[in-house]
């Protein structure tokens, strides 16, 4: 049934006691073209453009848990493109593009709220930076303005510009914000089911079956299946899958916390980022200041982090926002980021045929939902990854040509 | 009329101290003792706020920290704080608070039809809808927005102060209630370091709100007499009004102290809130439980509350929330509270949705005639603002169905009591596993991970008699576990008029049909979630827990579904007939109870929130006007402005004294570390790209310092000191790096090597003086002979410079003749002054960061940060000469054969000179191939550096340009945002003295 | 102004703090050497054994010393020497000569630290303010020493006796931010004072 | 929030701490003569377990020393923690 303001006014007239399920909960059967490993944002949305856009028949999704519980569950549900380098402007902006059609394409809201967001400057330093990456934006054709302290303070109500690392200016996203994190798993979950996607819950791959190289089954905690393709998207356990499959990964897997507030009245209405103060802020629909930072340096699957991780997160907030400091923390959480070295995710072949993964988005996977799951899925449709996906290959630690995005965040003098 | 509902006597607040207090505009008084929730009661105030979603009216439910309806706005300005739970906050004079999610006012609340449109809006009702037109979203939203949130933040900077504490002991008990109080004192008398918390501003817990006995005599005196002798054991901290928070791994407790909350006059120097990090060997937790409510329609009227909050404001606040009552339970203890009322003068009518009554009770009740409806049901209210009227009828439990007649009761207060929940949020938070146990029907404590014990109504125990001794014993037992000696046991018989029994979680007997015809049976009552939200949810698919607490947002107000959890669990074991067990259960996340995040911030707010760090002549720059600029912690001089001068003119000149007389710069931010050791040598070969073996002493090199990547990280000049001595220098905001860098490889990697490091930043203040009359100047001020031929450039010198023992580096980051001055930094501001006098005659002027990098661009050195971004090599920056060539190894080398870097086409390092002479490129614009109306247009690199140069009267710039050097001489277009394209021609990096004579005069 | 070189250090403008509960002040320089000596070179210690007449410490938190000069332990091959300023040349001379040919590193670092002295029987409830030492374990006599932080500065502290007698040595540069934190972490026992 | 056993100065706070990744990756010897892929993993590539992982940790805000940790990345418990340079600790099979 389609979801529309009408089917919620009829259906209230029945208590909504006929709504159909959003997805159902099928049996895995013996075979399919391909399975998808991981029931996230990415593997769903790789399901759903298989399904919509390759016309793939027979795809199962195996999710070891529930879908979305991942980090696409767990994450401050910020969405923006304004990267440095073209490789990853180029792949962020497919994202972002689709991200602005998704509610309609889904047929279910996923509130992608382009609110604006704001890289804040605090030295000189950091403004070169923001001006390097806005004119690198700006030439790719993302939006990008670049803002002094005056404009700043203008369009920030309660910012506090005088701190101890002042805020001397911002690079400006406008098509930037947010979105329900969600309902982007649940959207897509939904849509591919009706395409004849097969999601399957709680059901975790224990061994991945090979032979000369080529992928050819899973053994899962629901049996063993056959299949001709397989796409790995294990967020939080790229290494452990890829151990399955007999090859390692350039990866880490460390703690990310982020926390809400209470809900209080619209008080903060854009994405605020800070590098230099260190903490990202802002106010959900349901009116939580959602607030992150940065990653433990341990490695770890215990999907807890170390408090200090937040301390470090309240004090930054205060410093931006002194207005904050009498609201209350509500909730915080951990998840588990794949981190690579080049701080860019890994979108390609494996040395096992017919095996593709789709990792190492760090603490950046969920604004690149869309973009990720539709160059994925062509990548394991045709067995190549196309233009933009190309440069995220496993071989470009070989090369050592990396897509740099944490280097340009070099500190000066 | 004040206080109608306060009881003539009874209760422990002070009847003879009134306190005045405020809300939603009108004056009231209440006691000394009191909570605002009891003083509300006490003036017979119920209304207290609106529901998050349909702004239904809303009262007092609890009398505790689980409270989700009576959450009010407190103080006022800079002080308000919204969302702070009525039932928690101890009156004082003057408080001032009001209702929350409501306009005009929570009597006439606009928001309030919503509950007549709540059909259209079910659970996850927005995702299935404002979807079109995509561009209308942020309208939506913008409604959306403002009728969610909950109160208002203040929007005035906090006055208030938090402080912090690290705290270590070997037990902590969370829980001040019986079990907590027992626990304490058997550890304590075993002489073991004991932290007792408790969230309460009086310890005891429950016991404070019920009669009972210990040895046939009145409980309470034995219960004052324990917290007195707690009180005078040294070794037992006690923290009232702290709520520990979040447990974290390693027993690693997180607890926030109310200090001066509860006062009236602020205070500058006490804290606010102190909050403990607390590192225990063991953690007892005793945090007791939680009343569960009752699922019925319209539960959640005004006047509806928990049996155990009615007792509590009763007992302990003298407060009689109604006249006639109707106790609506499914347990025995639950009477205590019927009792309790009709004493008191209530008239109390029992409804039990059991069929069997114990004889004691029923005696008691005909005693007290109070008439019992057994097996019955509450299944409606009515009443606008305040429950007036309720529906009860028959329960068929094998049917599990409602029969028979449908009758009414008029009353103004219901009591509920569905039984109680252990408040494992903590255990659970510790990686505590739970299961739920079929006895009392909710989760309780089953696998411990951390070195804790669990104890009491926390842990499933609710018969007093067991508790008393098992908790003393727990308490011992813990103290024994860490090697303290034994203490003696205790056999106390605790008797309570009726006991803990089996209860039943009651949603399942509503049948199916009553909770999802329209009415509301709410579950979590801050988020409207409703029995038919959950049924909802299910029938849609989001089956597992956590997408039903999604979907529906059960149990995520800001009470953490302290209260609806387990009826939420209970009923989707019920849809799914299945046991909770399998169900499961949602993960408790810190903190327990929400938690200030001024106090998490601590004093690291305003100038302590971040060490600004100073060198020894930081003092003159501020009394010499100089303007700083943030480099890491440093503060740096960025220039120094005279008169009026904008920062033009100023580095104009600054720059132009230096190039024609004598410039001086405080340079000692630079990091240095001092290498020993007879393999320092050898040592740097593998750190630096160029040779050092044959650096004589005496003498200073320039190095690169690249990653096992194979791009630069840092430089700087390094100068031999003696036969196994040298002195490094780093870049300011790479000292820190390069000495981790440097241990790193001699403590993992090369173990045997014989060199040590040592950081010295500090140690020296560096005066670095540049100009072509810097040799004339420091001539009259040291004994070194500074003559060409005895200190030529690239040479170190040790002597005296104004009677301070001092180093002489003669090395030029400007180009001009420049001498190094490093004196220890107690003479730094000394030298300096006596610089600046001795150098009046060449017009001597101290330059910032801004002039240096002029100075420098102008001879195209790189600043490692700036011109270079962590992704470019040696050769990149047109330094393959200092990339030794004969060396076998050394860090990075490695990746400069891998085929991206051998690449002919990468970027590479140039000059530019805009055609027009004038304009100064933007640092960060890019040059493209072709310059189009609009983007995306293709990309060869971008400007690193650009200045206009006083020295030579026109702009430069410094770039990364795609194959660069075959780009020599060519001509390359960069658009700006504003839409202009300035035309550049491409030359080497070098502008001024190409040779490089005059650092070498 | 005089021909004799000025001392000059951030902390001399600071206002100190003397209350019963709690007391702050600036330590006049000292001679402070950083001896650096490899963990099992038995020989060299030795040598520095017999130059200073008393043995240096063996394990983390010791203090070693006469009345003319401590060793604080610093780690397992680093130690930091106090002496009176005037002397520390001798001192820094004396130990190469003795450790001349022997692998060390005598290196003056008077001017790297500044060190304040913080006293009164409420110093501890300051430091662990924000400083995540356990006294209980730590620092718990006189002559002992931890190296830790407090809040945002790394620090070296030097329990000088068993009365609440604390010197902290910081890098020069954090020293202002650190007096300002000890200073107004303090205020609340100055004022429960009054 | 770990305590962590420094070898050398005892039981301290996490956050006197940093942690540097996997332990026990010595840098090849002959680097000329390996290849782009040896390189490569030597550089970036990291076993990243599910279990029992070391790992390289410094006391910075202490005696300033590099030294290893056994730890299980599932529950984050501490299982040993040794000098550099002494041999790396068996994993028991339970």
């Amino acid at each position: 049934m389609k979801y529309s303001l009408y089917n919620l006014v009829k259906n209230s007239f029945s208590y909504h006691e006929n709504w159909e399920k959003a997805w159902s909960s099928p049996d895995l059967k013996p075979e399919y073209d391909v399975v998808i490993v991981g029931g996230g944002g990415h593997g769903l949305g790789t399901a759903y453009y298989l399904a919509k856009e390759f016309g793939v028949k027979n795809i199962a999704v195996l999710e070891k848990g529930w879908i979305g519980g991942g980090n696409t569950g767990r994450n401050t549900t910020i969405i923006r493109s304004n990267y440095l380098w073209d490789e990853s402007a180029a792949l962020y902006n497919h994202a972002v593009n689709l991200w602005e059609g998704l509610s309609s394409e889904l047929n279910f809201n996923v509130m992608f709220s382009q609110r604006g967001l704001f890289h804040l400057a605090h030295s000189v330093h950091d403004m070169q930076e923001i001006t390097r990456r806005g004119y690198s934006n700006y030439l790719n054709g993302i939006d990008a303005e670049i803002l002094n302290q005056d404009q700043v303070a203008k369009k920030i109500p309660h910012i506090n510009v005088n701190g101890r690392y002042p805020v001397l200016g911002a690079l400006l996203q406008r098509r930037a914000g947010t979105a329900r994190h969600d309902a982007v798993a649940w959207g897509y979950a939904r849509a591919a089911e009706n395409l004849g996607v097969d999601i399957i819950q709680n059901c975790e791959v224990k061994g991945i079956d090979i032979s000369n190289g080529k992928v050819v089954g899973l053994q899962t905690t629901k049996g063993s299946v056959k299949v001709d393709k397989v796409g790995l998207v294990p967020a939080g356990h790229s290494s452990v899958l890829a151990n399955m499959a007999g090859f390692s990964l350039p990866i880490n897997s460390v703690p990310l916390q982020a926390l809400v507030s209470e809900p209080v009245k619209p008080i903060l209405d854009c994405v605020i980022m800070s590098n230099s103060v260190h903490v990202y802020v802002s106010q959900s629909d349901k009116g939580e200041l959602v607030v992150g930072a940065g990653s433990d340096a341990y490695n770890s699957y215990s999907q807890r982090g170390s408090f200090d991780m937040i301390e470090h997160m309240m004090a930054p907030l205060v410093e931006l926002f002194p207005i904050f400091s009498r609201l209350k923390m509500l909730r915080s959480w951990g998840g588990i980021v794949d981190v690579t070295p080049d701080r860019s995710p890994i979108i390609g072949k494996t040395p096992v045929k017919d095996l593709f993964i789709n990792c190492g988005w760090g603490t950046g996977g969920f604004k690149a939902t869309p973009g990720s799951a539709h160059v994925f899925a062509e990548t394991v449709f045709r067995g190549e990854p196309n233009d933009i996906a190309a440069p995220f290959s496993l071989e470009r630690h070989f090369s050592g040509a990396l897509v740099d995005e944490a280097a340009a965040a070099a500190v000066a003098h | 009329m004040s206080n109608q509902n306060r009881t003539i006597y009874g209760g422990k607040v002070n009847r003879e101290k009134p306190i005045n207090f405020v809300f939603n505009g009108k004056s009231y008084i209440g006691y000394q003792g009191d909570t605002l929730a009891s003083a509300l009661l006490a003036n017979d105030v119920h209304l207290i706020g609106r529901s998050f979603k349909y702004h239904r009216a809303r009262g007092i439910l609890t009398a505790g920290s689980e409270e989700p309806n009576a959450i009010v706005q407190l103080g006022l300005g800079a002080r308000t704080e919204p969302n702070i739970r009525a039932t928690e906050v101890e009156l004082y004079e003057g408080l001032e608070a009001s209702s929350q999610n409501c306009w005009p006012s929570v009597n006439f609340d606009i928001g309030a039809m919503n509950n007549f449109l709540s059909r259209i809006f079910p659970a996850g009702f927005y995702y299935k809808t404002f979807k079109w037109p995509p561009s209308m979203w942020l309208f939506y939203e913008h409604f959306i927005r403002k009728a969610a949130g909950l109160g208002q933040s203040p929007t005035a900077k906090n006055p208030d102060r938090y402080e912090q504490k690290f705290y270590y002991t070997d037990i902590t008990i969370v829980g001040g209630g019986i079990s907590g109080l027992l626990a304490a004192l058997g550890a304590g008398r075993s002489g073991c370091k004991v932290l007792l918390i408790d969230e309460n501003p009086e310890l005891g817990g429950y016991l404070l709100d019920y009669n009972f006995s210990i040895n046939e005599k009145d409980g309470k005196k034995w219960l004052k007499k324990i917290i007195e002798e707690l009180d005078g054991l040294a070794n037992v901290t006690i923290l009232k009004r702290t709520t520990a928070m979040g447990y974290y791994d390693y027993n690693y407790l997180t607890a926030l102290e109310k200090v001066t909350n509860h006062h009236v006059e602020f205070s500058n120097t006490l804290p606010r809130e102190r909050y403990w990090r607390i590192r225990s060997k063991k953690v007892i937790l005793a945090q007791g439980a939680f009343e569960r409510p009752l699922v019925f329609a319209d539960n959640d009227r005004p006047g509806i509350m928990m049996a155990s909050a009615g007792q509590k404001y009763l007992s302990r606040y003298g407060v009689l929330p109604g006249k006639s009552v109707v106790l609506f339970t499914n347990n025995d203890h639950a009477y205590l509270t019927a009792f309790e009322f009709v004493e008191k003068g209530a008239k109390v009518t029992v409804v039990d949705t059991r069929d069997l009554l114990n004889a004691r009770i029923s005696e008691k009740c005909k005693l007290l005639n109070i008439k019992v409806f057994k097996s019955y049901s509450v299944i409606k209210t009515y009443g606008d603002k305040k429950v007036n009227r309720i529906e009860i009828q028959q329960v068929d439990k094998n049917q599990n169905q409602l029969t028979g007649e449908v009758e009414n009761i008029h009353t103004d207060c219901v009591l509920m009591s569905g039984g109680w929940n252990p408040a494992v949020q903590l255990f659970s938070q510790s990686r505590g596993k739970l299961k739920y146990d079929l006895k009392i029907n909710t989760f309780v404590p089953d696998k411990i991970i951390e070195n804790q014990k669990i104890i009491g109504s926390n842990n499933g125990q609710f018969n007093l008699q067991e508790n008393l001794n098992e908790s003393f014993e727990a308490g011992i037992a813990a103290a024994n576990e860490l090697n303290f000696n034994s203490v003696e046991k205790v056999n106390w018989t605790g008797k309570e008029e009726i006991e803990f029994t089996h209860s039943d979680v009651e949603p399942y007997m509503l049948g199916k049909k009553k909770v999802t015809k329209g009415s509301k049976h709410f579950i979590d009552f801050q988020n409207d979630v409703t029995a038919a939200d959950i049924f909802l949810a299910q029938r849609e698919g989001y089956i597992s827990v956590e997408h039903t607490k999604r979907y529906t947002t059960t149990g995520m107000g800001t009470d953490q579904g302290k209260t609806s959890n387990v009826n939420a669990l209970a009923l989707m074991s019920h849809i799914h007939n299945k046991p909770v067990d399998e169900i499961g259960h949602t993960t408790f996340r810190p903190p327990y109870a929400p938690q200030t995040i001024g106090a998490i911030a601590g004093r690291s707010v305003d100038k302590l929130f971040d060490p600004v760090r100073k060198t020894s002549i930081h003092e003159w720059h501020v009394e010499n006007k100089a303007v700083f600029e943030d480099v890491g912690q440093w503060k740096r001089p960025y220039y120094f402005p005279q008169n009026k001068e904008d920062i033009h003119q100023a580095v104009k000149r600054e720059c132009l004294a230096v190039r024609n007389s004598l410039g001086i710069l405080d340079a000692s931010t630079l990091g240095k570390i001092d290498l020993q050791g007879p393999d320092a040598a050898k040592f740097l070969n593998m750190i630096y790209t160029n040779a050092w073996s044959k650096l004589e002493i005496g003498s200073c090199r320039y190095g690169l310092m690249c990653n096992e990547h194979g791009m630069i990280f840092d430089d700087g000049v390094t100068s031999r000191l003696g036969e196994n001595h040298y002195h490094m220098t780093t870049t300011t905001g790479g000292a820190a790096r390069v000495m981790s860098w440097l241990e790193e490889f001699l403590q993992t990697e090369w173990l045997d090597m014989k060199v040590f490091c040592t950081s010295v930043t500090e140690q020296w203040a560096v005066l670095s003086i540049s100009g072509p009359n810097s040799r004339k100047f420091l001539e009259d001020l040291t004994n070194i002979d500074l003559s060409k031929e005895n200190f030529p450039f690239m040479k170190f010198r040790e002597g005296e410079v104004c009677g301070v023992k001092a180093r002489i580096f003669r090395i030029s980051f400007t180009g001009e003749l420049s001498y190094e001055v490093n004196v220890p930094a107690r003479y730094g501001r000394y030298v300096w002054e006596k610089f600046m006098e001795h150098g009046k005659k060449y017009n001597i002027t101290p330059y910032g960061t801004e002039t240096m990098h002029v100075l420098r661009a102008e001879k195209g050195f790189i600043i490692v940060g700036q011109d270079t971004d962590g992704s470019v090599t040696p050769s990149d920056m047109n330094m393959d000469w200092i990339v030794s060539k004969k060396k076998e190894d050394f860090l990075g080398k490695r990746s400069y054969t891998r085929s991206d870097t051998v690449r002919h086409d990468r970027k590479k390092f140039v000059g530019l000179l805009v055609n027009d002479k004038k304009t100064i490129l933007p640092e960060g614009s890019h040059i493209v191939e072709k310059a189009l109306k609009q983007p995306p247009m293709k990309m060869l690199g971008h400007i690193t550096s650009s200045y206009y140069s006083p020295t030579l009267g026109y702009p430069i710039a410094l770039a990364m340009l795609k194959d660069g050097i075959s780009k020599m001489g060519e001509q390359v277009v960069v658009p700006l945002m504003n839409g202009k394209i300035i035309e550049a021609t491409v030359t080497d990096t070098i502008f001024y003295d190409k040779e490089g004579k005059r650092n070498n005069e | 102004m005089s021909n004799q070189p000025q001392f000059f250090s951030p902390l001399t403008q600071k206002e100190k703090i003397a209350s019963d509960n709690i007391s702050l002040e600036l330590i006049d320089f000292l001679g402070k050497i950083n001896v650096r000596l490899k963990e099992d070179d038995v020989q060299a210690r030795d040598a520095v054994e017999k130059y200073l007449t008393y043995s240096l410490p063996k394990s983390a938190g010791e203090v070693t010393g006469n009345n003319e000069t401590r060793v604080l332990w610093l780690g397992p091959n680093e130690y930091l020497l106090l002496s009176e300023d005037e002397k520390k040349d001798n001192v820094i001379n004396g130990l190469r000569e003795i450790l001349s040919d022997l692998f060390c590193a005598i290196i003056d670092v008077s001017d790297y630290y500044l060190t304040m002295r913080l006293s009164g029987p409420k110093s501890i409830e300051v430091l662990t303010k924000a400083c995540p030492l356990n006294f209980d374990q730590y620092l718990t006599k006189g002559n002992s020493c931890a190296q830790s932080y407090i809040s945002k500065a790394t620090v070296l502290i030097d329990r000088l006796s068993d009365d609440l007698v604390f010197d902290i040595s910081v890098r020069w540069s954090f020293a202002d931010y650190l007096w300002d934190w000890l200073a107004d972490s303090s205020n609340e026992f100055i004022f429960s004072e009054k | 929030m770990f305590i962590i056993n420094c070898p050398y100065c005892g039981e301290r706070d996490q956050t006197e701490f940093t942690c540097h990744g996997e332990a026990h990756i010595a840098r090849p010897d002959n680097p000329s003569e390996i290849s782009d892929e040896e390189w490569g993993r030597y550089l970036f590539f990291r076993e990243n377990p599910k279990g029992t992982h070391f790992e390289r940790w410094t006391h910075d805000h202490g005696c300033r020393r590099w030294f290893n940790v056994m730890r299980d990345t599932v529950t984050d418990q501490i299982i040993k923690t040794y000098k550099m340079g002494e041999a790396k600790p068996e994993i028991s099979n339970e």
